[in-house]
This record gives C-alpha cells, structure tokens and sequence, in this order.
C-alpha cells in the first residue's frame, strides 16, 4: 500500500508468488488441483464482474484481487473435493464477503478465508475427509475419476490431534526426514498450503519487494513456534514448534493470507500484536479446539480486531480531534 | 438454609485458603490426572516399593457410582519412590471427581484416601471463557439482537452499553440466585421465575440508576440513558434461566453472569469498531442500516464458529 | 384520541406496514435463533400472538386506573404473568414444541415489541382496537418467522413443515444457526429493494 | 405522600390479580403436565420394546422400576435399592460396596407416589433412621411377560459435544440392545443434532453384550445398503432384507455421524458405560434377592 507502484502491479505479482505452489500441487495430488483452481478462479473473475455490474459499479476484473481470491479459496481446500463447491465459496467471498460491504478495499473479512469457513460448514464431510495421499510413482491423472472415500487421507494436524505422536511419526516418517518431507510438501493436505519452501520463497520475495512488511509473519509463525513448543507436547516445553509451523496452513496463512492489505492494520505495532493473536488463537484451536486446524478461524477472528488495534495506536498527529465526551449520543 | 450458607463458606476457604495450608502434613501431597488412562499421585514420603506397586491396595471409583470399582493396572513408581502414577486399563472420565483409597502404604492396616478432579478453578473459569467465547450469547445463542444492533453504531455507545450491561447483569444475576435457591426452589415457586427474574432486573436498574447518580453523576450522564435499554436485553433474562436450569451454585452464577457481559462487550465493541469503519465503505442502498449489519453479524457468527467444541479446562 | 382505522386496517398494519421483524427492526433474537423451521416459527408465532392480544387487552382493560409513575412495571407485571401462563401451557400440553423453543418463549417477556405495543397503543386505545392491533401485530410477527422458516428449511433441509418437498438437503448451511443472521439481513434486503422499486413505480 | 400510597396499593393489587391468574394456571396445567410427561416416558418404552397402537404390549406384561440410592452411614457408603415385593408393598434393600447384603427395610409407600421422587425420599429416610443420608441416583426400569424378565429399560445422561444428552436404552435380558432414544439434546442440527435420527440409532439395534465392550467409532461414512435398512421406515425395503443386511453389519463399529465425531462417540461411549454399568449392578442385585430369598416380582 506504502509502495508508489499501482495495485494492480502488486496484486498480479501476488498472483505470480501463487503459481509455483499451484504448479507443484499438480505434481502431489494429481492434475485435479489445477481444474479447482481454474473453477475458482474463474468463478471469482465472474462473481467479481456480476456483483459489479449488479452493483452498479465499475467493473475491475482486471485488477487481479479476484484472481488472488480465486487461488486463495483454491489453496485452502482439500484436494479431491467436488467441484461445485469452489463455486459456491467464490458467491461468499465476492459478493456477501466484499462487494456487499462496499467493494474493494471495504471488507472486513478476509474472502478466502470467509469463503472457506463457509464451505467448512456446509460440506462438514467433503471439507474434512476429501484429503488424498500424494503421488508416489503414479501418473498426475491417477485420481480422476476415482471414488474419493476409497483414497482419502488424513492431514499430519489430524492424526496428531487425534491418534497422538506416535501414529504420527508411524504415519509420516521417522524425524530427520519428515521436516525435509514436510518442507518440500509431500504430504497430505490443502491443494496449496503444503510445500513450505515455494511458500517462503513466494513471500520473501514479496517482503523484498515492499508489498508485506516482515511484522506479521514473523510474529504469527513466532508466536506458534513458541506456544507450542511449550504447549504442544506431553510435558511442558516438549513440543516441536518446527513441525507446528510446517504442518496446516500456518505458512501460507503468515505470508498470503494475515498480510491481506485490507483487512490487516497498517501500523507497525499493531501489526506485531496483530501476528502474535494469531498465533495465539491458531495454537489454542489446534491444541484444545474441535477443529485440527485453527490458522483460518483464527486470522477472521483477529481481522476486526485489526481496526481496532490501529485505532489504539493511531501516531498522534493524525489523530482526529477527540469526540465531545459525555452523553452517550 | 443456614448449612447451605456455612458450606459455600467453607469452599470459598476451600479455595483460597487451603491448599496453603494443607500441605506438609498430608501424605498424598498434589494428585491430578495424567494421560487419559492415568493419575498421577505425589507422596510427601518415601513410600514402602512393594505395598505401593501391589494393585490389590488400590480402590478406586467415581464419586457417583461408589459400588463401580475402577481397574487399576500398573502402579509405576518413580524412582525415589515420592511419586506414583496409576495405570487404569480403561481411560478415565475425567469430567467426574474419582475417590481413590491406597491400603497398607504408611503402616500395615492404614488407609490413605483422597479424591482427584479436575481444578475447581479451571472449571469456573472454563465456564467465564465459554460464556464469553464459545457461547458467546450475541453470536452462537443469537440472544440481546435488538439492543446489540441499536447500540453498535459508534464505538463509545458500544463501550458505555457494554460496562453498563455488565454492571447489571452481575448484580441481577446474583440477586436472582439468591432468590432462585432459598426462596423459589423450597417454596415450590418455580413457576414464578419469569415475574420474579424480570422484577430483579428492573429493580436492579433502578437501584444502579439511583446509586450512580448520587455517587458519581458524571458516570451516570455517560452511562444512564443505557440503563433503560438493559432491561430490554434478552440476555439480562436469559442468564437467571440458565443457572436456573443448570443448578448453578453461587461461583458458577458469577462467572456466568461476568461471561455473558463480557461477551456481550466483545461482540459490541467488535461490531462497533467495524461499522464506524463501514461508515466511510459505499454501501448498497438496499443493504444500508440494519440489512447489512446483519450480513457483517453473519460474518463474525461464521468467524466464531472456529471456537465451537473449544476445551481449554 | 381513538384510532381512525378499521378492525381489518389495524390487523394489517401489523402484518405488512408495520411488521415487528422486517419493519420494525425488533424481537430479533428468535428470528435468528430457533427460525430453522416453519413449525418452529409457527409455534413461537402463537405464543407471542397469544401473549401480545391478552397484555393489550389487559392494559386496555385498566388503562385508566394504570398510575403513570408505574406505567413500565405495570406493563412488565403484565407481560410477565402472561408469558409464564404460554409456558405453563405449553409445557404442559405440547411437551415436545415446547421442548424445541427452550428458552425462547420465556423470553417472549424481553421482546420489545410487546411493551412498545402497550406503551404505544394499548395505553391509549379502546379495548377493542387494542385487540385486533394485538393481532395484527402477533400475525405480522408470525408471518416474519414463517417466511424465514420457510427459506431456511426449504434451503437447508429440503422440507416445510416437516414434509419432504425436495427429496435432498440442498445446503446444509441455511439450518446452521449462522445462517439466520444472513437470511434476515438478505430478506430485510429484498424487502427494501420492493419498496424501493414501488415507490419508483409510483413516482413514475 | 398520598401518591406512594396510591402506588402501593394499585401494584400491590396488581400483583395480587396476576398471582391469581398464574396460579390458576398453574392448578390446572400442573396435572396435565405431569400426566403428559408420564404418558410421554411410557410411550417412548413402549416403542423402544416396539409395541406401538396396532401392535400392544400383552396383558401378561407388566412394568416393574427400580430406584437405586446411594447411602452414606457413619461416613461408610453403601448403595441401596427400592424395590416392588411380589406380595405388595416395597422393600429398600442395602448392600455395601463388595456386593454384600447388609439391610432390608420395609417401606410404606403406595404404588401411585413412588414414582415421585419427594415422596420416596420421604419414606426411605423414615424407614431407615435419621443418622444416615441418601442421594437418589437413577432408576432401572424392568419389564417382565408372565413373571419372566423381556427387557430392561435404562434412562442415562452423559455429557455431549454442546451440553448433556439424556437418552434411554432397552436391553433384553442377555443385555443386547433392544433399542435406544435420545430424549433430551442441544447438539448443532444439521451435524450433532443427526443423533435423533431413525439411520444413527437404528446402527445400535441388535449390539450383543460382548460386541457393545468393544465398541468403536470408525470414520467412514455408512455403507448405502447398510443406511437404506437402517432407514427402513423411509426407504420401504422389505423385512427380510433389512435383517439380511442388518445381519451383515452386526459386527461391525459405529459409523460416526459426518461432521459429527464427538456428538458420535459421546454416545457411544455413554452407551457402553451405562450398559457396563448396569450389567455389574443387577448380577449384584440379582445374587442378594437370591440369597436373601427376597420375592420380587421381576
């Protein structure tokens, strides 16, 4: 936002950080990825140029933000789940989730995540059990047309969450390979959440570039690392705060999704308190809550928080004259 | 009605005075339950290794079903032989307090009995937490809509409403306690709850109203036009009926009461911060006012739908 | 100062100008909360009608002896005696309705709509008007929790009244209690884009 | 001064109008509620046992209940029972701990008040002395066709993923499950809240004793053939083939409700304990009727 290039410079880079991801999810999950994707994305741009035009607005397909929604909503949802359900999400996010509120700029909820929330509660068995093991030797087409049910996998947070460590390591191997593993993203889960390393390599190029400031990553994956390093475990201070950060969505959710320009604060102090919540409130759903994966509830539930942190440390000289006191209204 | 005053006494000393005090001389020093199948016992002594590792010593059992013994597989003793912990082969329900009895520990003929649960403390705050969070009554029971959606539009209503409402709905809710256990639930009344309940409400907005304008009246002009608007709150009326229903003793009502108001607070501070931001956002005719509030309320519902099943406690 | 309007004028007035839920913005909470079904609707609806016609009439009835200076407890005293007799009932002789609204019908005493009923109208008006505005204002109240009944249960569960219409569950979504929040503010939408658009037509 | 006067009197005339009318309510509704609530608890037995109106219980069938206490004497506990005698009249029968028969009192108490619970409580503490306290903890309900026991019915509550979830088994006499309702729930409709559905609890129809001990959760959804015979109200599939199919999946764990595990598993395992439970207490029983050579009508 700080920056002098145009948003839609930013949003289209944005959009260049997200292929890689996508491109090796093809490679894991099979090519069904890249049709969810593309049905979302699409749907978005659709739902996106109706709502505008309903609306009587402007229409702005071409600024990429309903290309980044589409990829988001995409990204976050299991692999093998029906195609109609991308569709749905995209109603949620553009229309109720942003044009409603005002367009872009205006919402207050991060789409993506609204959309998946959404989605979560609607199709409480496609959104939890349409996970698929990747590939190992066999063609990229090999789940098409196959019965998901017959496939499915569980994510590395489930498993933890509820068979415990040791069918964790049983399930995912032993513990010097499974960082690598997990960084590389062989392993169950969201279509795009799961190789640690192009989603750090996407965002660190995003922070080199002055799009996202460093504030909210680091201290949201902090946070993590050091709650469940002192929580996660049997004891007190045995947990694996690598694992946390590696395994969900906690990356993606640091780099792509808290550092949504509008729905995150703007100053740099807020942004910290901001990051740590989320941390906070993703650890406490992971470890106590009914869901296995807490990053999505936790960054809606810190996005109203948001206006209210920069209005709490709003710098002083811009600070609007205090409303008159007493009265109530 | 005097015993059931002396004991509320007694668990109020129970609480915060006791375990200070207790400890040194018991032999059972700290208890609690470990893994699902497990409790964990430490002694104030070296205890005798093989009375302690003989399962036959063991009696254990939930305090509801006395007559139900409980299997107690394992004892595995620490290696100073200070602390034990009891392998069950079936896990354990943690949710009920379990009396364990060890024979022959100390002496030949002795027995050391103590019962294990879950920290009292932990529960009255996981009752505060899910009253604030998880149940939040504006966003998961859908409850005190009119005077949410009217009060949420600028932020310093939001917090004026919000600190009122809480001020009330403890104090009432106490008070309705009160009436609830010694007057209501002896007499046979019950069916007068909803007169009785609303009574107390009115009548504590008119003692708050009375008593903030003679003590500090610059509190009450910030205050004072809400007061009226609390009584129309369902959530004011709705907390007496939970803890009546649920038998609620005079800690629980308290949390309770404290939860639902901050709760209350949260979400209309919340909502408040987001519509003076929405103030600025161009906003569909048709949607303008209450129609897109309710759309932003569904959001941050959809939001705190990431808390449901949360068991901190 | 009586009113001007007819019996049937008053009884739609409450229905459609002047609709508690959708126009009057109050009693909110049950329309969100339990408006899952049409039956559930329905059943609150009868007991706030219920509620609604006896207080009128009651304040109505004593109107003049009411002291002005304890006008608002009179109300809630009123309010609160009928309520508790809907509940005694349905408790019961509808044991398993009743069970289905939980809290709800004793919080009929919170809902505002009733004592801005008394206070605005009942107060003031003939025995007579203040019963059939009671009415209206009861049906009007009904037809809102039906309507949002009617969409929620056909959408989430693909029935009415318990009735299989559509065979399937469309979307689970709309029976979730979240969803109330969107249905009303959409419907309070729709409602607005008519009148909106009437008064175009009209204008025109 | 004259106008507080005035307002005291007309709100206390008021109040006293209002209390006429709640009470009046109250006389007349509190019989028809308690008749209602009866009637409705012996419904639900009634069709757990599947005797519905064309098909009714037989004559020879009769309905025996059991209230089982918990007493403390001299700080040591003991657990007690209220039982029916065959020759009128009720006994309450203590047995410690270990299973050992300890007391039997008489108990004076007609048929028509045991079922409420004051009343008992009343009559027990009369019969058994003052130093010794009692806590009413549940009833088992006993049914028997010509003196010869046919089910047992077991109201519970255990607590589910929202808040409590009160429901009833029916057990036959080898402690198979008959059946089971879920009376009492708040779990989310649309997910917990499929708990009350024909498809969930028809999955624990038939469970032998020693399947219901191990009994699991598993993951997968139904089987459809398995779900259009649990549904075999909805579907119409013929008899025979709901009990071929039924038979197929006796073996086999609890399908978990999608969305739904922990409202699933809540009732599981609820239902293993009570059952669990209940088998333990009335071999127990059953030994000191036995021994004590007491006639029960059961």
């Amino acid at each position: 936002m700080r920056s002098n290039e145009s948003v839609e410079k930013i949003m289209w880079t944005v959009v260049a950080c997200l292929v890689p991801p996508l491109v090796l999810s093809v490679f894991i999950f099979g090519i069904q990825t890249l049709i969810i994707t593309a049905i979302s994305v699409i749907s978005c741009v659709a739902m996106e140029a109706i709502s505008q035009k309903l609306l009587g607005r402007k229409v702005t397909i071409k600024d990429g933000s309903a290309v980044i929604t589409g990829m988001l909503i995409a990204f976050i949802i299991p692999p093998g789940v029906p195609y109609l359900l991308p569709v749905l999400g995209a109603v949620m996010a553009i229309y109720i989730g942003k044009h409603l509120l005002g367009g872009i700029g205006y919402n207050i909820f991060n789409p993506a995540l609204l959309a998946r929330a959404f989605l979560l509660a609607t199709f409480p068995v496609a959104m939890t059990s349409a996970w698929l093991p990747p590939l190992q030797d066999s063609s990229i087409f090999h789940y098409m047309g196959t019965s998901i049910d017959a496939v499915s996998a569980a994510t590395p947070l489930a498993v933890l969450k509820e068979q415990g460590l040791a069918a964790f390591t049983e399930s995912f191997g032993a513990a010097p390979n499974i960082y690598t593993t997990f960084f590389l993203g062989w392993r169950p889960g969201s279509i795009g959440e799961t190789s640690g390393l192009l989603i750090i390599l996407g965002g660190l190029y995003l922070i080199y570039r002055g799009y996202i400031t460093w504030h909210i990553p680091a201290s949201m994956l902090g946070t993590i690392a050091l709650l469940t390093w002192a929580f996660g475990g049997e004891t007190t201070f045995s947990g694996d705060p690598l694992l946390a950060v590696l395994s969900g969505g906690a990356l993606l959710g640091a780099f792509f999704m808290a550092t949504d320009y509008v729905s995150c604060p703007t100053n740099k102090k807020s942004q910290l308190i901001y990051g740590i919540g989320i941390g906070a409130l993703t650890v406490l759903i992971r470890l106590k809550g009914g869901y296995p994966e807490g990053v999505c509830y936790a960054i809606l539930l810190m996005n109203p928080v948001s206006s209210v942190l920069d209005s709490w440390f709003k710098p002083k000289r811009f600070a609007p004259p205090a409303p008159p006191k007493g009265g109530g209204k | 009605m005097k015993n059931i005053m002396t004991r509320h006494f007694l668990t109020l000393l129970l609480l915060f005075v006791l375990p200070g005090l207790a400890q040194g001389q018991e032999l059972v020093m700290d208890k609690g339950f470990g893994a699902d199948n497990e409790i964990i016992v430490t002694f104030s002594q070296a205890v005798d290794q093989d009375e302690a590792a003989n399962t036959a010593n063991y009696t254990v059992y939930e305090e509801p079903d006395p007559d139900i013994r409980l299997q107690v597989k394992e004892v595995i003793l620490a290696s100073d032989q200070k602390s034990a912990s009891l392998l069950f082969s079936e896990p354990l329900n943690t949710t009920q307090t379990h009396v364990v009895t060890i024979a022959n520990l100390v002496a030949p003929q002795s027995q050391t009995t103590f019962s294990v649960a879950k920290s009292y403390l932990g529960y009255l705050l996981g009752i505060l937490v899910s009253a604030m969070l998880i149940n939040n009554f504006v966003f998961t029971k859908y409850l005190g809509l009119c005077v949410f959606f009217g009060t949420s539009k600028r932020k310093d209503t939001a917090k004026g409403m919000g600190i009122t409402f809480t001020i009330v709905i403890v104090v009432s809710a106490i008070m309705s306690w009160f009436f609830y256990q010694f007057i209501l639930k002896p007499f046979d009344l019950n069916f007068l709850q909803i007169v009785i309940f609303i009574g107390l409400v009115s009548l504590t907005v008119q003692a708050v109203d009375t008593v903030l304008r003679k003590v500090n009246p610059a509190l009450f002009n910030s205050f004072g036009v809400f007061l009226v608007l609390v009584i129309a709150n369902c959530v004011i009326i709705a907390v007496p009926l939970i803890l009546a229903d649920n038998e609620y003793n005079f800690f629980e009502t308290f949390m309770l009461s404290l939860g639902a108001g901050g709760g209350f607070l949260l979400a209309l501070y919340l909502m408040s911060s987001v519509r003076e931001r929405m103030d600025l956002a161009n906003i569909p005719p048709t949607f303008k006012g209450v129609p897109i509030a309710f759309i932003v309320a569904g959001q941050f519902a959809l939001a705190f739908l990431g808390f449901s099943g949360l068991q901190i406690f | 100062m009586a009113t001007d309007k007819s019996n049937i004028q008053l009884v739609v007035n409450g229905i459609l100008n002047e609709n508690p839920i959708f126009r009057l913005v109050l009693s909110m909470c049950p329309a969100v909360g339990i408006s899952t079904t049409m039956m559930n609707g329905l059943m609150l609806g009868v007991a706030v009608l219920f509620v609604q016609v006896f207080s009128s009439v009651t304040i109505s009835i004593f109107k003049n002896v009411i002291h002005p200076r304890i006008r608002i407890p009179t109300y809630t005293l009123a309010i609160a005696t009928w309520v508790t007799v809907i509940d005694l009932v349905l408790a019961a002789y509808m044991p398993e309705a009743y069970a289905k609204m939980g809290i709800f019908v004793k919080l009929i005493v919170a809902f505002a709509i009733i004592t801005m009923r008394l206070e605005m109208f009942a107060c003031k008006e003939s025995v007579n008007a203040s019963f059939w505005d009671g009415i209206g204002m009861g049906l009007g109240f009904m037809a809102g929790m039906m309507a949002i009944g009617f969409l929620r249960e056909l959408l989430g569960l693909g029935t009415l009244m318990g009735y299989d219409i559509l065979g399937f569950k469309p979307l689970l979504f709309f029976v979730l209690p979240c969803a109330g929040f969107f249905v009303v503010g959409l419907m309070m939408a729709f409602f607005n884009y008519i009148e909106i658009a009437y008064k175009k037509a009209k204008r025109a | 001064m004259k106008d507080i006067i005035t307002i005291i009197i007309r709100l206390t005339l008021s109040c006293i109008l209002a209390g006429i009318v709640m009470g009046t309510t109250l006389i007349f509704t509190s019989n028809a509620k308690k008749h209602n609530e009866h009637a409705n608890e012996q419904k639900t037995m009634f069709g757990l046992l599947g005797y519905t109106k064309d098909n009714p219980a037989p004559e020879s069938s009769a309905i025996h209940e059991a209230y089982r206490y918990v007493v403390t004497k001299d700080e040591a506990l003991s657990v007690g029972y209220l039982v029916p005698l065959a020759d009128k009249g009720f006994t309450f029968i203590t047995i410690d701990l270990d299973g050992n028969f300890l007391a039997a009192n008489p108990v004076d108490i007609s048929q028509a008040l045991v079922i409420e619970e004051k009343e008992r409580n009343k009559v027990i503490g009369a019969a058994l002395g003052d130093d010794t306290s009692l806590r009413y903890a549940d009833k088992t309900i006993i049914v028997t066709d010509n003196g010869q026991r046919i089910a047992y019915l077991l109201p519970g509550a255990f607590p589910g993923f929202k808040t409590f979830i009160s429901m009833m088994l029916a057990l036959d006499p080898s402690f198979a499950i008959l059946g089971l309702e879920i009376m009492e729930h708040e779990e989310d409709p649309g997910l917990g809240g499929e708990i009350e559905q024909d498809y969930f609890k028809n999955q624990f129809k038939g469970k032998s004793f020693a399947a219901l001990k191990k009994l699991e959760v598993v993951k997968t959804p139904i089987p459809t053939d398995f779900l259009k015979a649990l549904e075999a109200k909805k579907s119409g599939m013929s008899e025979a083939d709901v009990a071929a199919i039924k038979e197929q999946y006796m073996d086999k764990d609890i399908y978990a409700l999608t969305g739904a595990t922990i409202s699933t598993v809540a009732v599981t395992n609820g239902a293993k304990a009570i059952v669990k439970k209940f088998a333990y207490r009335i071999s127990i029983l059953d030994n000191v009727l036995k021994e004590q050579q007491i006639a029960v009508p059961f």
